[in-house]
Parts: structure tokens; C-alpha cells; sequence
């Protein structure tokens, strides 16, 4: 298990490759999530601010959150902050199970919880000016998809 | 005096990183201290006004109804938003 | 857009860098997901059958299934054939949009296909012998899920 | 004359990967096909009455009410697994 809050560029499939490498041969099923500044609206930067200690503490909450939902075998998360260029990677979370719908689940759901409950601020840096950006609505109902049911255990090896 | 820490948009409200204050008697919670700060300015108001602004209690998450002292860092947290 | 069936083995970690590489800038979110052989009950094989020209067209056509489905900007799959030993991997899906809920659901889309529909037969060898494998029922239940409602398409940018 | 595949573990019941066989004139159909093949054995039944086997004619996946022939190539699919 391992949460990397880190301002220094990262490569996705570097940290994929780590994460498989950490296995141990258990887990048959690897989902991850890579999320990428994207460049459009002639955006230039994208500007992510933290808050000291509370982001670092929320971010290994939701982990643990995970990891007591579902049957993991390992989880990853790296997630950047300072200013970032587009194409660049923002976030990277690992699932590791024995199958895949709890891989697939848990990776959903810390991508949930990252976008709408993750300590961060996010600022777009345009040629024209800078503007704060939150979650859009569609984020705050995936999220809730979660808090109405409790996440299912496998129920078969 | 309690230390009021502005992220995000709310510190270009602020127009200031922290500032040190003294918080008045009405003010023992959370969301006292949200309606304190939104009776600054109608820019106050609405800014506070979202339901995802939050209040973090020396650098912990707090609900509205939890305790806010002198003495404390309190923290006003526009809508969350990583990934 | 590629469907690769080989028999050779193949690193996932590569297989994203190449996919992300092959990105103009433009996707947010990209989900993979990495099926390994696992090694537990004595395995010391999984071999994988494949039959002549059904197998890479019944995998194009789900492949297209999911670009119809969903709002995708890019879709890798590569899928193992022939011997394999424990930890490597059998397969790999990549699916890159704008935003993460139509990549996590193409990627899911896909593998739940491909576990029940790719036409490829699954034989375990062990110490003791050589067994056929087939989908487990919860296969069969969580492909039925994509059956009974079309896929969301994206409703905001 | 029809070219019957056996594909995976049908390919342990028939003993062989390939078999070249007249199909008999009640066989039009993929449907007939596995009928036919069924009746050879209890085990053929038993392989054939999961329902997930599906047959390919030339290649190709079809229904049971589909059309066979001679002159077809006709696999015998187990159900199938991939990832």
C-alpha cells in the first residue's frame, strides 16, 4: 500500500510498473486510473494547492476506506500538486485483487473520492487569466453512488 | 485569537494568506464561524454559501456543530477537487 | 485504436506507456486494466486456446461495441494465447476519454465481454494434471449487466 | 461432406482436433448440429448441453436456427473465457 502526495512530474506506466512488480504473483486482476491535464480552452497550466497536513491524512483515509470496502490485495496512489502542464499526469491510483470487479470497484472509488472529497484546489491558467475550477455536478453524484450502499465482499474465490 | 488560514478562491476574497483574530463570543462552532465570516461581505456570502465548503480544525476536517477555540488554526475550505 | 492477440508475453507497464504516448493531449482519463495468471492451487501453467480468425474479429467486434457505447478517444487490447506461467500477463485493456466514468466503463465493459465472449479456452495445469476452465457464474452475471441498459454517453464536456 | 472442429475440452471427448463427416439430411440447422453430435454419447450430451457452446460455421458464430451444410467448416465451441 503506498500514498505519494509529491509536487515532481510522474510517469504512469513507471508507477505501473512498480506496482506490478511489488506483487507477488497473487492478483489476477490490475485496474488503474491516470488522470491528465487536459489542454484544451487554451489552457496553459493547471495549478493544484494543498493544505499541509490534511491532505496527505484525507487522501490515506480514503484508502483505507477502500481497502475495507473491497478484498484488495494492494493499493497505489500518487497524486501531484504545484503547477502542472497539460498532457501531464495529475493522479494515479492501482487496485490490486484476486478478480476484477473488486479492482475495477475500488479504482472507481477512490477516483470518486479524490475528485470530489481529495483536500485540493484546482486553478486553470489560461492565456487570458486564471480561474478556480470545482467539481462538476456530475462528480458530487458519482460520489454518491457510493454512501447509499455498503461495497460488496467477493463472494467466491 | 485563533489563526484564519483562506485557500483557494476564498484567500482572493481574503485577499490575504491567514489572519490573526480574535474570534467573538457567538462564535463556538464551525458554523458560527462560517456565518461570522459570511456576514463580512455579500462576496463572503456567497462564497460560503456552497454546500462543499468546509472548516478544518488544525489541519483536521470538522463538521459544523464541532467546537472552534482561541488558540486555534482554522481553516476555510472552498469545494475540494482533485484527480 | 488496437487489438493485438499474441502469443508472445508482454509487460503492461509498456503496453500504457505506448498508450499514452500515442495520446495527443487530449484525453483526462485513462483506465487500464491488467489480467494475470495467478499462481495458486499448484498452477504451473494456464494455457489459452484460440480459434484461427474467430478469435481477433469476435474481440474487433466488442472492441467496437465499446467505442459505440461509450465516448472513447482511444482503445488498446492486447490478449495472450498459447502457455503462460504464473504472474504473467494474459491480458490487457486501455481506455482513454475525456472523463473517467467513460473510460472506467468501457474498460469494465470490456473485460466482462472477454471473459464470457472472447473465443479462447482455458486449460490449468498443475502437478497433477490438466484441467478445462470456464467462466465462473458471477462472469455470466456481471456481462449481463451491459445487456439490459445501453450505455451513458457523456451528457456535459 | 462438413469439416467438424472440436475446440478445448470437446477436442478430449471427440479424440481428435478435426473429423470429416456427412452430415445426415435432418441437419440443416446449428441447432440440429449439436443434436446430432449429442446423440453420439452421454458424454457428448452432457458436454454439449451447457448453454454457452456455441457453433461456427466457417469461421463465423451463428445462431441455432442458422443454416449448416456440407462443404462447411463446423467448430464445436465450449464456452468460452478469455482475460
Amino acid at each position: 500500500m503506498s500514498v505519494v502526495i509529491q509536487t515532481e512530474p510522474f510517469d504512469p506506466a513507471s508507477a505501473l510498473a512498480a506496482f506490478t512488480a511489488r506483487q507477488n504473483g497473487e492478483p489476477g486482476a490490475i485496474v488503474t486510473f491516470s488522470g491528465h491535464v487536459r489542454g484544451e480552452g487554451g489552457l496553459t497550466a493547471l495549478e493544484l494547492e494543498s493544505y499541509d497536513g490534511l491532505t496527505e491524512r484525507e487522501i490515506a483515509r480514503m484508502e483505507t476506506e477502500a481497502r475495507t470496502g473491497w478484498p484488495l490485495l494492494d493499493v497505489m496512489i500518487i497524486h501531484r500538486y504545484g503547477p502542472m502542464a497539460p498532457g501531464e499526469a495529475i493522479v494515479f491510483v492501482a487496485a490490486a485483487a484476486k478478480h476484477r470487479r473488486s479492482a475495477f470497484e475500488a479504482a472507481d472509488f477512490l477516483m470518486d473520492g479524490l475528485k470530489t472529497r481529495a483536500p485540493f484546489w484546482k486553478k486553470e491558467i489560461t492565456e487570458t487569466g486564471a480561474r478556480w475550477i470545482e467539481p462538476r455536478a456530475e462528480d458530487y453524484v458519482d460520489a454518491s453512488r457510493w454512501a447509499t450502499a455498503a461495497p460488496k465482499q467477493e463472494t467466491s474465490p | 485569537m485563533a489563526k484564519l488560514v483562506f485557500i483557494g478562491r476564498l484567500r482572493d476574497i481574503a485577499g490575504c494568506t491567514e489572519e490573526t483574530a480574535a474570534l467573538p463570543a457567538h462564535v463556538r462552532t464551525a458554523g458560527d464561524l462560517l456565518s461570522w465570516i459570511s456576514s463580512r461581505s455579500e462576496l463572503w456570502a456567497e462564497a460560503l454559501a456552497h454546500p462543499a465548503v468546509r472548516v478544518a480544525r488544525n489541519q483536521e476536517l470538522v463538521a459544523p456543530g464541532d467546537a472552534v477555540a482561541d488558540g486555534d488554526e482554522l481553516a476555510l475550505l472552498p469545494p475540494m477537487s482533485g484527480g
